[in-house]
Order: C-alpha cells, then sequence, then structure tokens
C-alpha cells in the first residue's frame, strides 16, 4: 500500500512536466498541473510520515535497467528528509500555484511549472537513494533544475555571473562527493550503500579520513557553510521565490542528510578531531552568517545569510555529535544528533515561511528593500501574523520550534561536562557561549526584519498601498506557521520517532531523558503563558488614539523613523571587525569641497572571502591556460620539435623504468 | 566474404559519386551507398557475434573490436552523409573542392578507416591509417581559405611525421616477433602475435622501445598532448561534417590501432609499461585540454580540445586496465563519438546561421536560434558528464576501475580536470546562450536532414545515460574480450 | 503542600517585585543625603497608571499593545522557575536555566517590536540600543550559568541550588566567585541599571529602556515597569539562590519556612544595599563602552567554563 | 659464400659512408635542387644495398623492392619534386634557419648521436652498426631539416629522408618486410608527396609564399 503510493509519488512528479506542456495551450487547464504536484506531494507527505513514525522501510529498485544499481530504498532517515521535503514543498506548491499565476506566463509558467516538481524529485531522489549512481545521478540534477529554475526568472550580466558562480562551485563539490564514494570503491565495488556501510571496517584509517574530509567539503559546499558559502547569497535571492524558499529550506538539507549518512551511517566512529573541525566550522558559519545577515537590507539577501547561520548552527551539532561518538559516549551523540536533524526540520519550516513571506512581500509591495516598507502588518494580517511566528522561531524564542532545537544543543554541550577529555570539556560549553551569542544575533536581526518591514508606519507608496495577498498563498504560510507552533508546544511528536532514527544507524542510541523532560515541561510553560496572556488581554483597557510623540514638532513623517541600517548600526559597529566595508564618499563638485552640491556616501560589503580566497585561484587556473596557450604558437616546426621532445622523454623514461 | 564488400563498398561508391555529375545524383548516391555500407556493417557485425572471428584471406579478418569500432564508424558515417546532405549546399566550386569531390573524398577517407578496422596484418594497418591522412587532408582543406589550407598543411605534416615513428615502431616489432621465432610470413600478424605473445618476453628491451615509438605515432594521431599540435587547427577548419568525422571516427580509429599494440606488448611483457605510458599520456591530455580550453575563442577550437581531453580520458580508462576499465574505456569513446557529432553539427547550424563561430560574437542563441541553442546546452552538459548522459556513465566507469585499481592521482587529476572543463564550458556556452541576440547576419532555412541527426544524437545520448541496451553491452563485452 | 509554597513563592516574587525597586531607590536616596520616597511608591504609581487610558499611536497594529501584556506574562512565568523558601519550583524540576533565559527574552523581543510599532526614532532607537545590550548579555549569562550547572552535573536550577546547599560555603571554587562576578554584571545590564543603562533618565542620549517604552501610557505602562520590577526581582533571586541559598527550608515545619523567609529578606537586601552603592558611586557608561563592560563578564564566564574543566 | 656474396658484404659494409655523405652535403645544401639531388641518390645508394642484400639471401621479394626503391625513389619523386620546383616558380634557396656550418656541424652531430644511440642494440641484434647508425642518422637528419628549413618543399624532402631511414632500419635489421607492405609503405609515401605538392601549390596561391615559418595564422 505505502510502497503503491510512493512509486506513484515518484511516478507524478515525472508526469507533471509532461502534463504542463501538453496541456500549455489549453486556458482552462492552467490549474491541472499545480494541483497535480500538489497531490503527489500529499501522497509524498503521508508515506514518508508513515515510514517515518512507523519506522517502515520502502524499496524501488531499477537495477536491471540502469548501467549501475541503481536502487530507491527508505528507511528512517530517508523517511525523515523525505518528510521534510514534503512538508515544505506542499505550502510551497499551494503558494506558487497563485504566485507563478500572477507573476510568470507564457513559456516561463510552463518552464517553471515543468522544472519545479523535476527539481523536487531530484531532491527526493538524493535523501531516498540507496547506491552511489543514484545518489550523484539526483545530486547533479538538483544543481541543474535549480539552475534552470534560476534562469527562467530573467537574464542579466549579475545574475548570469551568479550562476556561474553557483554552478561552478556545486560542480566542485560534487566532484569532492564522488571522490568521497569513489574512496569505497575497493573495499564495496557495487557502491551499495548496505555494502558500504559493511565494508568501512576494512577501510584502513587513512581511507576514512580522506572519504570523512571529502565527504565534509563537498557536503559542505551544498550546505553553504563557511568559506565555502559564497554561492548561497548569491544563488538564492536571484531565484523566483517559492523557489528560493525551496533551495534554502530543503535543498541545503539534502547535503545534510549526505553529512549525516557518511559522518554517522557509514563511516561509524573516527578520531575526534573530525568533531572538532566540524564544530568549528559550524561556529564560524553561524556567527558570521548572522552578521551578515544583520548587514543586510535585501530581504531575500538578508535570509539566504540566515540560512547560513542556520546550516552553522546544524554544524555545530553535528559537530558535538561526532565528538560523543569519538568518547563513546553515544546517548549524547544521540542528543546531539536529535538537535541537528530537529534544527533541519524547523529550518526548512520557518525558512521556507519567511521566503514565502518575501514572496507575499514582493508581491504586493513590489519591493523586497526592507528601507523601502514598514507598516504592513495593518493592511496584510494574515502574512504579518505568519511571519511574525515565523521571526519568534527562527530568533528561536520558546514556544516555538527554533527554541527546541537549540535547547537540546544547549543541553548536548552541557552533557560535554561528563566527557574525560579537557579538549571537548572545554570547547563544547565554550560552544555553548558561541550558541548563545549567535542565538542573540538573530533575535537582533529578525527583530530588524520584524520591525523595519511590519511594524510602525509605511516608508514608500508601495508599502502604503500594498494589501493581502490571495487566499492559496495566505494558506501556504498559516500552514508553515501552525507546524512551528505545534513542534514548538509539542515536540514530543517528532522527538520520539526522531530518536528511533537516530538508533537506526548510530549503534548504542537511546532516547536520552533530556528530550523527554523537554517534552514534559515545554507543554505546562505554553500552557500558563497563554492563560496569563489571555487572562490580561481580557481585562477591558480603554484606548485612545493619538498622534505619536513628535517632540512638540508638527508632525512625524515616515523618514523620521529608524531605518533598517540605524537598527543594526550598534551591532555592525561592534563587530566591525567581521565586515570589510569599502566605504566611499563622494562630493561634488569635486572642486570645491567647502561648498558641495552634494555628498554621496556608499558602503559596499564583500564578504572578502571572495576577494582574498576565490579571486586568487580562479586567476592562477586562467594565467595558467594562458601560459599554457603561448605554447601553441602556430609554428609548425616548433609542433614537430614537441614530437620528437616527447619521443626523446619517453625513450629516457624506458631506460629508466 | 561479407568484410570484402563492407570493405569494397566505400571505394565503389567513391568512385560512382566521382563519376556522377549532377549534384541532386551525388548526393542520393552518396546516401544509398552510405545506407548499403551500414546494413553490412551490422550484417558483419551479427555474423562476427555468431561466429567470433571473420577472416577473409590473409589480410582481412574482423573480431569483437572490429566489429565494435566498425558499427561506431558506420553509425557516426552515416548521420554525416545524412547531415552534409542538409549542410553542403553552397560549396565553393574549385580544384578537389566540388560535391562530388566531397564526398568522394569522405567515401575514400571511410574506405581507409574501413580498411584500417579490418585488416589482420599489422603493417598493413599502419599504410591505411597513414592513407586516413592523406584522404581527409583535402577534406581539411575543403574550402580553401588561408585557415584550411595551412590547417591541412600542417595536419599533413605533422601528421605524417608522426606516423613515420609509428612505421618505425611497427617494424621493430616485427624485428622482435622474428628474432623470437616467429615465422616472417605472419610475423606482422595479429593475432599469431597475440599467440605468439608469451614468447615475445625475452626481447623485452625491443618491445618496450617499439611501444614507445608506436604509441608517438599513433599518438600524434589520437592527438594526445604534446602532438596534438594539429588537432584543434584541423578539427576547426575542416567543414562541420568532416570535423565530426574526424573527432568521432578518426580519432577512434587511431586509438583502436594503438589498442592492438598494446594488447600484444602487455600480453608480452606485462601490462606495467605501456598502461603506465597510456596513464601519461592520457593524464597529460586531459590536465592540458582543459585548461586550454577556457581561453579558447572558436567553437570548433573548443570542441576540438575537449576531444583531446575525452581521448585522455579514454586513454585513462585503458591505463587503469582491469575489465570495468576496458569497458568504460570503449563506451566512453562512443559516447564521446555521439555527443561530439551533436556538437558540430551544431556548430555547422550556427555558423550557417550567424555566420561566424567566434564565441564572443555569439550571443542570445536561446532566443534568436532556440533548438539549436538547446541542442548546444545539451551537448555541453552532456560533455561536461553530467547525468543523464551516456558521457557519465562511462566517465563513471573509469573512475572506478582507476579507484579499484588504486590509480587514485590520475583518478583525482581527472576529477580536477573535469571540473575545470565543466568551468570553461559553462563559461562559454553561458556567453553564447544568454544575453542580447544580435541580428543573425546569414539568415538560412535549417534543414530536416540536420535536425532529424541532431535529434538522434541527442536521443541516442539521453539513452545511453539512463540504460546500456542488451546488444551495445554484448559488442562492449566482445570487444573488452578481445584485448583482454 | 508544596505545590502551595511554591504557588507562594511565585505569588512573593510577583507583588513584592515594585517594593524592592521602591527600598532601592529609597536606600540610594538616602546615600545621596536625600529623604526620598515611601518604599510603596512604586505600587501607588502602578496603581495610578492601571486607571489611566492607553494612549496608541494611529500607526500601530496589535503588536503594540499585546507587547507589554506578553512581556508581564513570560516574565511571571518566569518567576515560577525561582527557588525562593524551599529548593523547590512550581516549574523548577524539570525547567531549566535555558528555558529562564529565553523566556525572558521572549518578553524583550516583543517589547522590542512594541516599541519600533511607535512609529517615532526613540522607539527605534531604543530598540537597537537594548537589542546591543541583551545580545552581548546573552553569552556571559548564559556560560556562567553553564559553568555552575557543570559543576553540579544538572541543569534544573532546582537540583543546582540544592547542591550549592549541600555544599559547604568556604569550600566553593573559584568557579563560582567568577560565575558570580560575570552574572552580577549580566544583571546589572540585563535590568537595564547604571552604569550601562540609568532608569530614572529620559535624555535620548543617553536612555536605552526608557526610550524603548516612551509611546507606552496607562495600562501597558504599568505591565511594562511591574514586569521590569519583576525581572529585577527575579534575577536577584536567581543569584541568591545560586550563590547563597543556605538557610531554605529542608523541611515543611512553618518555623523552618519563616526562618527561611527572614533571612532570604535579608540577603535580598543586602544585594539591593549592594546595588544602590553601586548605581551611586558608579557613573554611567558612553554607549559603546558597554561592549567593552560586557567583554570584561564574557571573560570572567569563559574564565569560569575553563576552570570548570580544569578542576575536575 | 660465393665471390658476389662476399663482394655485396663488403660493398653493404661500407655503403653506409655515402648515406653519411649525402646526409652531411643536405645540411651543407643551399638550394632545394641540390637536397633533392642528394635525396636521389641516397635512395640509389640505398637500392643498391637493397641489391647487395638480395645477393646475398637470393630472396626474389628483395630484386622487386629494388626495382621499386629505384623507380620511385631514386627516379620518380625526386622527378616530380624537381617538376613542382620549377612550376612553382618561388625562390628556389632552403632559407635555412642555420647557416650552412652550423647545419653541418649539427648533422655531424647528429650521425655521432646515433651511432652512441644504436651501440646498445647493434650487438643484440647482430646488426653492422654502421648500417644502423646511417639509419638513425637519416632519420634524426629528416627531422633536423625539417624543423631547421623553413620552405614547405625542404619539408617533404626532410619526411622522405626519415622516411628512408626508417626503411633503412627496417632492412638492416630484418632484411626488409613482406614485399607487400612495403609496396604500401612506398605508395603512402608517393601519394604523400604529391599531396604535398598540391598544398604546396595551395600555399603559394593563397599566401604568396612558400615560408611554413610564417603560416601562424592558427594558434593558441
Amino acid at each position: 500500500m505505502t510502497q503503491a503510493a510512493f512509486n506513484s509519488f515518484l511516478v507524478a512528479l515525472l508526469l507533471v512536466p509532461a502534463v504542463t506542456f501538453i496541456l500549455r495551450r489549453w486556458k482552462k487547464a492552467r490549474v491541472i498541473p499545480s494541483s497535480l504536484l500538489l497531490l503527489s506531494l500529499i501522497t509524498g507527505l503521508f508515506v514518508a510520515g508513515i515510514s517515518f513514525w512507523s519506522g517502515k522501510h520502502l524499496a524501488v529498485d531499477l537495477s536491471q535497467w540502469t548501467p549501475f544499481p541503481f536502487a530507491l530504498s527508505i528507511d528512517r532517515l530517508s523517511a525523515f528528509f523525505l518528510f521534510l521535503i514534503c512538508v515544505v514543498a506542499v505550502p510551497v506548491t499551494l503558494f506558487s500555484s497563485s504566485y507563478i499565476e500572477r507573476h510568470y506566463a507564457g513559456a516561463r509558467r510552463d518552464w517553471l511549472w515543468s522544472l519545479l516538481p523535476l527539481f523536487l524529485m531530484s531532491m527526493v531522489l538524493v535523501v531516498t537513494a540507496s547506491s552511489a549512481f543514484a545518489f550523484l545521478f539526483g545530486w547533479e540534477l538538483m544543481t541543474l533544475f535549480s539552475a534552470g529554475l534560476i534562469v527562467v526568472d530573467g537574464d542579466s550580466q549579475e545574475r548570469r555571473h551568479n550562476i556561474f558562480i553557483y554552478l561552478l562551485m556545486m560542480h566542485a563539490g560534487a566532484a569532492a562527493v564522488v571522490a568521497a564514494f569513489l574512496l569505497f570503491v575497493p573495499q564495496a565495488p557495487a557502491l551499495d550503500f548496505a555494502q558500504m556501510r559493511t565494508s568501512i571496517a576494512l577501510m584502513p584509517q587513512s581511507f576514512r579520513t580522506a572519504v570523512f574530509l571529502l565527504a565534509f567539503t563537498g557536503f559542505g559546499t551544498k550546505a553553504g557553510i563557511i568559506p565555502l558559502h559564497l554561492w548561497l547569497p548569491k544563488a538564492h535571492p536571484i531565484a523566483p521565490t517559492p523557489v528560493s524558499a525551496l533551495m534554502s529550506a530543503v535543498m541545503l538539507k539534502t547535503a545534510i542528510y549526505g553529512f549525516v549518512r557518511f559522518g554517522f551511517d557509514f563511516l561509524g566512529p573516527g578520531p575526534a578531531w573530525w568533531g572538532y573541525l566540524v564544530l568549528v566550522a559550524g561556529g564560524f558559519s553561524g556567527v558570521l552568517g548572522i552578521l551578515y545577515a544583520i548587514g543586510e537590507h535585501d530581504l531575500k539577501r538578508l535570509l539566504a545569510y540566515s540560512s547560513v547561520e542556520n546550516i552553522g548552527i546544524i554544524y555545530l551539532a553535528l559537530g558535538t555529535g561526532l565528538v560523543f561518538q569519538a568518547n563513546h559516549a553515544p546517548i549524547w551523540a544521540t542528543l546531539a544528533l536529535l538537535a541537528g536533524l530537529l534544527h533541519c526540520l524547523n529550518h526548512a519550516i520557518f525558512k521556507g515561511l519567511l521566503f514565502l513571506g518575501a514572496g507575499a512581500i514582493s508581491d504586493s509591495a513590489h519591493t523586497l528593500d526592507l528601507e523601502e516598507l514598514g507598516g504592513l502588518l495593518k493592511r496584510m494580517r494574515i502574512t504579518g501574523t505568519a511571519f511574525l511566528i515565523a521571526c519568534c522561531s527562527i530568533a528561536g524564542l520558546p514556544l516555538l520550534n527554533g527554541f527546541v532545537s537549540e535547547w537540546l544543543l544547549f543541553r548536548s554541550f552541557l552533557a560535554a561536562s561528563g566527557l574525560t577529555t579537557l579538549t571537548g570539556a572545554t570547547m563544547l560549553p565554550l560552544a555553548a557561549g558561541v550558541l548563545a551569542l549567535v542565538g542573540g544575533l538573530a533575535a537582533a536581526c529578525f527583530a530588524k526584519v520584524y520591525g523595519v518591514a511590519f511594524l510602525g508606519r509605511p516608508r514608500s507608496d508601495e508599502a502604503e498601498t500594498a494589501c493581502e495577498v490571495p487566499r492559496p498563498m495566505q494558506i501556504g504560510m498559516v500552514l508553515l506557521a501552525a507546524a512551528c507552533v505545534v513542534i514548538g508546544v509539542a515536540p514530543g511528536l517528532v522527538l520520539a520517532p526522531l530518536s528511533a532514527t537516530v538508533q537506526e544507524f548510530l549503534p548504542g542510541a537511546a532516547m536520552p531523558q533530556e528530550a523527554a523532560s523537554l517534552s514534559a515541561v515545554i507543554p505546562w510553560i505554553a500552557l500558563s503563558v497563554a492563560v496569563l496572556v489571555l487572562a490580561i488581554a481580557s481585562v477591558r483597557r480603554i484606548k485612545r488614539l493619538t498622534p505619536t510623540w513628535a517632540c512638540g514638532l508638527p508632525a512625524l513623517n515616515s523618514r523620521m523613523q529608524y531605518t533598517a541600517t540605524a537598527f543594526s548600526k550598534p551591532l555592525r559597529q561592534v563587530f566591525s571587525r567581521a565586515y570589510k566595508p569599502n566605504r566611499t564618499v563622494e562630493v561634488l563638485p569635486a572642486d570645491q569641497p567647502y561648498f558641495p552640491a552634494s555628498i554621496s556616501y556608499r558602503s559596499v560589503r564583500t564578504t572578502s572571502f571572495e576577494k582574498s580566497l576565490y579571486q586568487p585561484a580562479i586567476d592562477a587556473v586562467v594565467i595558467t591556460a594562458h601560459r599554457l596557450r603561448r605554447l601553441q604558437t602556430g609554428n609548425m616546426q616548433v609542433y614537430l620539435l614537441y614530437i620528437f621532445a616527447a619521443l626523446i622523454a619517453l625513450l629516457m623514461f624506458m631506460r629508466w623504468s | 566474404m561479407i568484410l570484402v564488400f563492407v570493405l569494397l563498398i566505400p571505394l565503389a561508391a567513391a568512385f560512382l559519386v566521382l563519376s556522377c555529375r549532377r549534384p541532386s545524383t551525388v548526393v542520393r548516391a552518396a546516401l544509398t551507398a552510405g545506407a548499403l555500407e551500414l546494413i553490412f556493417i551490422g550484417g558483419a557485425a551479427w555474423s562476427i557475434h555468431a561466429k567470433g572471428v571473420l577472416q577473409a584471406g590473409r589480410y582481412l579478418r574482423a573480431d569483437g573490436l572490429t566489429s565494435f569500432f566498425l558499427i561506431n564508424l558506420g553509425l557516426i558515417s552515416a548521420l554525416v552523409l545524412v547531415y552534409s546532405a542538409g549542410y553542403m549546399r553552397h560549396v565553393p566550386e574549385g580544384r578537389f573542392s566540388s560535391l562530388r569531390w566531397f564526398y568522394g573524398l569522405v567515401f575514400l577517407f571511410l574506405f581507409t578507416m574501413v580498411a584500417v578496422y579490418l585488416s589482420a596484418n599489422l603493417g598493413m594497418m599502419w599504410i591505411f591509417v597513414e592513407a586516413t591522412t592523406l584522404a581527409s587532408a583535402l577534406l581539411v582543406g575543403f574550402y580553401n581559405t588561408e585557415g584550411s589550407v595551412e590547417a591541412g598543411w600542417k595536419y599533413l605534416i605533422v601528421c605524417t611525421v608522426g606516423i613515420a615513428f609509428a612505421l618505425f615502431g611497427t617494424i621493430v616489432f616485427y624485428l622482435a616477433a622474428v628474432k623470437s621465432g616467429v615465422n616472417p610470413e605472419s610475423a606482422l600478424d595479429w593475432s599469431s602475435l597475440m599467440s605468439a605473445a608469451p614468447g615475445l618476453a625475452g626481447r623485452r628491451e625491443l618491445l618496450k622501445l617499439a611501444f614507445v615509438f608506436v604509441a608517438i605515432g599513433y599518438g600524434t594521431k589520437i592527438g594526445f598532448v604534446p602532438m596534438h599540435s594539429w588537432l584543434p587547427d584541423a578539427h576547426a577548419e575542416a567543414p562541420s561534417p568532416i570535423s565530426a568525422m574526424l573527432s568521432a571516427v578518426l580519432l577512434n580509429c587511431a586509438m583502436y590501432a594503438l589498442l592492438r599494440f598494446d594488447a600484444i606488448t602487455s600480453h608480452a611483457i606485462g601490462a606495467w609499461f605501456s598502461h603506465t605510458l597510456l596513464l601519461i599520456f592520457g593524464g597529460l591530455s586531459v590536465a592540458v585540454a582543459s585548461l586550454l580550453m577556457i581561453v579558447q575563442r572558436d567553437l570548433k577550437r573548443l570542441l576540438a580540445y575537449s576531444s583531446i581531453e575525452h581521448l585522455g580520458i579514454v586513454a585513462i580508462g585503458i591505463g587503469v586496465g582491469g575489465a570495468l576499465g576496458v569497458y568504460g574505456a570503449l563506451l566512453h569513446t562512443f559516447n564521446h563519438s555521439i555527443a561530439k557529432t551533436l556538437l558540430f553539427f551544431t556548430a555547422g547550424n550556427i555558423r550557417e546561421n550567424l555566420g561566424t563561430l567566434r564565441m564572443e560574437r555569439i550571443h542570445g542563441m536561446t532566443r534568436s536560434l532556440p533548438w539549436t541553442g538547446g541542442s548546444l546546452l545539451l551537448g555541453a552538459l552532456a560533455l561536461a558528464g553530467l547525468p543523464p548522459f551516456g558521457l557519465f556513465v562511462s566517465e563513471f566507469m573509469i573512475f572506478m576501475a582507476a579507484f579499484s585499481a588504486a590509480h587514485y592521482f590520475v583518478a583525482f587529476l581527472m576529477l580536477v580536470a573535469i571540473s575545470v572543463v565543466f568551468g570553461a564550458l559553462l563559461y562559454h556556452f553561458q556567453r553564447m546562450l544568454t544575453g542580447e541576440p544580435e541580428k543573425p547576419s546569414v539568415q538560412t532555412k535549417l534543414q530536416a536532414f540536420e535536425f532529424a541527426t541532431i535529434g538522434i544524437c541527442a536521443v541516442c545520448l539521453l539513452v545511453l545515460g539512463l540504460h546500456i541496451p542488451a546488444t551495445l553491452a554484448a559488442l562492449l563485452r566482445g570487444a573488452a574480450a578481445v584485448i583482454q | 503542600m508544596t505545590i502551595a509554597i511554591n504557588v507562594v513563592q511565585v505569588l512573593m516574587l510577583v507583588l513584592m517585585a515594585p517594593l524592592v525597586r521602591g527600598v532601592i531607590a529609597r536606600i540610594k536616596a538616602r546615600i545621596q543625603n536625600r529623604r526620598g520616597a515611601s518604599v510603596l511608591r512604586p505600587y501607588s504609581d502602578l496603581a495610578k497608571l492601571f486607571h489611566k487610558e492607553d494612549l496608541v499611536p494611529p500607526s500601530a497594529s496589535f503588536v503594540f499593545r499585546l507587547a507589554p501584556v506578553v512581556m508581564f506574562a513570560v516574565t511571571v512565568v518566569a518567576a515560577a522557575f525561582i527557588p525562593v523558601l524551599r529548593s523547590s519550583a512550581l516549574l523548577g524540576i524539570r525547567g531549566d536555566f535555558f528555558i529562564l533565559v529565553y523566556v525572558l527574552a521572549l518578553g524583550r523581543f516583543f517589547l522590542l517590536l512594541g516599541a519600533m510599532d511607535g512609529g517615532s526614532s526613540f522607539g527605534g532607537m531604543g530598540a537597537s540600543r537594548e537589542v546591543l545590550v541583551s545580545t552581548l548579555a546573552e553569552t556571559p549569562l548564559l556560560l556562567a550559568l553553564m559553568s555552575l550547572a557543570m559543576v553540579a552535573h544538572t541543569a534544573s536550577i532546582e537540583k543546582m541550588v540544592l547542591w550549592t546547599t549541600g555544599q559547604d560555603f568556604f569550600e566553593l571554587s573559584a568557579v563560582h566567585a567568577l560565575a558570580f562576578a560575570a552574572m552580577a554584571l549580566v544583571a546589572i545590564a540585563e535590568t537595564g541599571r547604571i552604569p550601562v543603562d540609568n532608569p530614572t533618565t529620559h535624555l535620548e542620549l543617553t536612555m536605552i529602556h526608557e526610550a524603548m517604552v516612551l509611546e507606552y501610557s496607562g495600562p501597558s505602562l504599568a505591565l511594562i515597569e511591574w514586569a521590569g520590577a519583576i525581572k529585577l526581582t527575579v534575577i536577584m533571586a536567581l543569584l541568591v539562590g545560586l550563590f547563597l541559598p543556605w538557610g531554605m527550608a529542608a523541611t515543611f515545619s512553618l518555623p523552618a519556612v519563616a526562618i527561611a523567609l527572614v533571612l532570604w529578606l535579608v540577603k535580598l537586601g543586602g544585594m539591593a544595599l549592594a546595588l544602590a552603592l553601586v548605581e551611586s558611586s558608579v557613573a554611567k557608561l558612553r554607549m559603546y563602552l558597554v561592549p567593552d563592560f560586557l567583554g570584561v563578564a564574557s571573560a570572567l564566564a569563559i574564565l569560569a567554563v575553563v576552570f570548570t574543566a580544569l578542576m575536575r | 659464400m660465393g665471390l658476389f656474396e662476399t663482394e655485396a658484404a663488403k660493398a653493404l659494409a661500407s655503403s653506409a659512408v655515402f648515406l653519411f655523405i649525402t646526409v652531411l652535403l643536405m645540411a651543407a645544401a643551399k638550394r632545394i635542387s641540390t637536397c633533392i639531388m642528394m635525396f636521389s641518390a641516397q635512395s640509389a645508394v640505398m637500392a643498391m644495398q637493397v641489391l647487395a642484400i638480395a645477393r646475398m639471401r637470393h630472396s626474389r621479394e628483395a630484386y622487386a623492392i629494388v626495382a621499386l626503391v629505384l623507380i620511385v625513389k631514386a627516379a620518380a619523386i625526386p622527378y616530380a619534386l624537381f617538376r613542382i620546383v620549377d612550376a612553382l616558380k618561388a625562390p628556389r634557396d632552403v632559407s635555412s634557419s642555420t647557416t650552412s656550418a652550423q647545419s653541418i656541424f649539427i648533422a655531424a652531430g647528429l650521425i655521432l648521436l646515433s651511432f652512441f644511440a644504436v651501440k646498445p642494440y647493434a650487438g643484440a641484434l647482430g646488426v653492422d652498426e654502421a648500417m644502423l647508425a646511417a639509419a638513425v642518422a637519416l632519420i634524426l637528419t629528416g627531422g633536423f631539416l625539417m624543423v631547421s628549413r623553413k620552405k614547405a618543399l625542404m619539408q617533404v624532402v626532410g619526411l622522405l629522408v626519415l622516411d628512408n631511414g626508417i626503411f633503412l632500419a627496417a632492412l638492416t635489421t630484418t632484411f626488409g618486410m613482406p614485399l607487400v607492405i612495403e609496396i604500401g609503405v612506398v605508395f603512402d609515401l608517393l601519394m604523400g608527396v604529391f599531396l604535398m605538392g598540391l598544398f604546396a601549390f595551395r600555399i603559394r596561391d593563397t599566401f604568396e609564399h612558400l615560408d611554413v615559418s610564417k603560416l601562424r595564422r592558427l594558434r593558441g
């Protein structure tokens, strides 16, 4: 039954593009592709849910057709990530069903509707694959289709550059992943996951380390940990908003999936420094990511950077898990992994919601520049409320899902007090400090976002005339908001099967009592807070509208409000080392600086990795290429000399071998 | 008997075509001859599959390896003929450059290559490999422009010199065989050399010397770095169908010759020496070609360098050896020839429509020429070795072979090179596909022929990426069995 | 019985909070040779405010009026984590200090939003300054608590208090000293007292918390003030509980509880005195010196953690 | 072993010297026609050597090869080349990138090098060292001519010399390959020369010169 549902899910995903192209001429059939996609995704959601909560394994094997074993199988981990994909994809599809219709027409709409399911399909392949070939197949297609979706959205010099960087980095990362897989070949010729799992015992330690480092780099590139994050803030903002939602919320998680598969499932316990490496990378990504986010005032780029931050948090969790695993503390490793995996789900939900919110904003206010927004809550109540919930949960505030995973992570840091090694016992608790800082900064960042975009008075006419988005988009956002609250108030629902999931691939794992204790106390807190709030709010308070206090001035205008830039100024001042701003003050006319006609001030922030890390590498390659090009002189006699030289070289080689 | 037909049809066709006067009859005759040749090749392959080895006289033999390469040749040449029917509409009239000369030379070219495949005798094989150069030189210089004349001359001289070394290598083989008591009559006959290979072990030094010369010689023809210098010129300046033939058939032909020698050498003195040579050449080609692809300006030159890179990958596949390695390498030759045919045909379309192949002058093809742009994109993805295209599969096989044979360095080099290639292709093709299209200078209506062929190639690539047909698999296994 | 006492504790913290403020103000006044207002003054202030009406800017949305409510509610809930008379609290057994800290953060987040909803420049200014302080204060606070929790091998506040009661005062480690120093500094920053912020100023160059709540009036303002008072008390109580809990009632016997209550009041008074002394002897810091102030706290907290790891 | 055989053997042994002389003269030559003549002489010498071998080992095929070499290499190809030189109406100097003195020294050096190169093999194979050295020397000089002479036709000549060298190597080491192969090789050579001549004309027509070192349009 479930099996059949799963197969039909896959088939349906493949059908949607065909349907789109068959029906593209027929006006009345507009809704068919979206609804078919929605239907199939709901099926997938059920399949994933069933096998995640009941631990039912599914398998599809196409090996007799394909040149290499091409097998899909769903164990609990795959089911969890499949669930994650569908849980985000359903609202996103609902949202797009009206968003795409409103913003795209003709061929571009058809392309979107046919690439979207393929993109989802490729991600499903990645998380359900049980053989290297299938995994890599999905992995590469995921990049291609997402790039295709970006391309459909428009064409400009900058976009081209960003897409180029995106594809290039993805391909390099994929190469690392391929290498990581291939290192298993000597032990597991078929590269079938089960075989790889068993063959790890035969693999020498040096190889394991190589595999780990390759997997760390490869998946790190996809996940966007600093300094491999360069593509992320470039590629995510330029995609169509629902696609950005999918990329940020889901696609990054497939990298986490791959890393968990390798780091925990295949490789098993390794040296502790693996864990510390991941921990440090996570810490850096977390702090720098959120700092860059605070500096932004383009909403989508801000969200992209905050994805870097959340990936950093997830890596903190995974690193902690690795450390505990290396120290033979499986139960605490379970705790850390719970935190990490749950944060994957949470981030998927609230980041998806935030991107959809951004889509709604751009839909009604036609801009994503925070400085142009303001006071949207009064005009878009549903969107605003959903967005508020999302902001609270990404800031890690209690009673919402973001808090749960961060709390679990804190507790797993605390558990380090039981470690025997000094490094562990100091580094992990200090990581708690890092996490606290990240949490605080995230709260600051999203207080800024919400306060500037949705509260106060509108800063532009577009914001003034903004109005609520159509129903389907609202429903999409509300669904995700509801998910935030549910997980936040009753985490036990997810934690129990999740720890069962971890037990499936982590030897000696067990449900840590912390998880239980949290799910015991959170509902009480929620209850008491709710009761108090309702009680106090129910007390009638007389309310009178009076203009805002303007220090005696006639009236305030929106330009007197604090801007996003101003809001984040103190923090940027304190952490100015993290940003490398190059400021330019332009005084016109130049010849009389004391009587300027205009003074313009620009401050462009580059992440400084591009300048100091990537550009040199690229330059080196290109310069080498140019040098080589000079060898091809065009003079045939030189060519003949090359031949003779090659001959002589080989003869020498022959003598000496 | 069938072999004789396979061999003689192109020759006859050449003279037939040359005797025709009216272009339409020329084209018709060419197409029929091509179809006939394809049919007979199919028949030959079938009976090889049935009987194992076909022998006709002392000098003609066909085994599994032959049939695989013959099929490759047959398919590609058929596609090329069909495409040319559409493409070669307006040709400059001149000595050796008229429509009938075009087809005549194409068939001579085919004849020489078929002869290479069919000749049982290594000396024979050498003669015909050299003959391929002579037959195709005029085709390279077909347009009689500055560039094509220069390219033709370089092609002629460089390849002849290179091949001369191959002759020397062949002689040394012969010498080694004769010295170790093989009957001089059959001392150049491949199968008898194979059977006598263990006996040759005594002549270790001679064999190594011989293989070095053969590798240099045929390597020149394959286009291994640093003997590759003729290749970009020839590919860029020849008419697009011919470029397709050079890159998709001729290089495989030379590779075939090298494979024969490699088989003997590795049987006689162990695989280490010859395979190390192949790995060196392969690695060098892959590295250099991938870097040079970044700085190309002409589309067909770019494609030519990518041919060098892919033949390098094939060499690596043979070099790492093992069943999977050889299988993958052969599959890769097949995939590569299809992908390259597709791309050179596309390049032909681009030249027809925009009148140039300078990549910095081409923009916005997705809008101005959506179909051509699409096929360009598709071919690029295939060349970059991305799924779901055939080259992904064969490259993955070669990688697996390399890793299971613990050739980590070469494998990592290849991985890096492939990433560089991806970057180069992306960089160039993105600029060609996107942006604002200029007004197409020469807007000509494209023929059904051209898109039919391109479509066939695309479908083949897709299918091979998802599923290897049983017949092809059998063919490959047979071929691999011969040289294993 | 336990429940009863726990509820009493919460009520005590909530209801006594204004008194604590009053006491501190009175002491300060005395130190500055003023007579000062009655210690019950805050109560009458609250009462007055509760009878006034809410003035709401036209630009404001429902968040503006929701914020104070949430603020108050979560502060009250936070109070339910703190053991006072006995080493037990309403939410103490499972509720650990992470939850406590983040519950308080929830309130602050809403207050920030409320401030920015006013649409004036003061709200934004106050919010952005408050956010700076609170962000930087979170790390040392959590690290200090972390070190204590590691010493006590538990995260539940109740158990930590219990553990400390088990120790002899003079055997308390350097960890406790460091942690206490860090937490004291953080407490000053968190509750917006001098030298970080001045609760009595209304000069826009200096004010942080006051700028945030500038737009509020009437009952909303009352809720905010009250919540602020509760927060102050809660943090003082937390310090007391974590660092000098001795004397808490071990049994349910009435005298024991009574003694505990008296002792607790004394401790609280002591802390109030200390706070007043600090406030009237130190000048307020410039805005951009606050990070350094909290940096010291962070350094102390990090040291505390390292020491814990070293001294196992 | 009859009289003829001994004579033949002697002749064979001493004939290598003639080859060296031709090589040196070629290196020295300033005009294309001289080089062509040298080539034809060289081929004639080689034909004689084949004849000697034929005498020694009484092989029928060898006589055919003698005829082949005499007709094609000594007569036909030089004749064709002369015709081309005339028809091209181009300057007839070889336009070398080295002075003739240098060329001679280089050629001599190459001859010495070839003696060293063949030492290990000659003994092992039991063939006349001088002959083998001559073969290698021809190959090397052929290459040298192709690289150093800028005229298109000189490259053809160089190629021919190189080919002669290979032929000679085959001759000395294996007393000639099977007849069919030899015929094929020579036929290829003939066709090659024909094509190269053709291209020479084309080069002249398109570029108005025959200097291959100036053909540098295609690069990179």
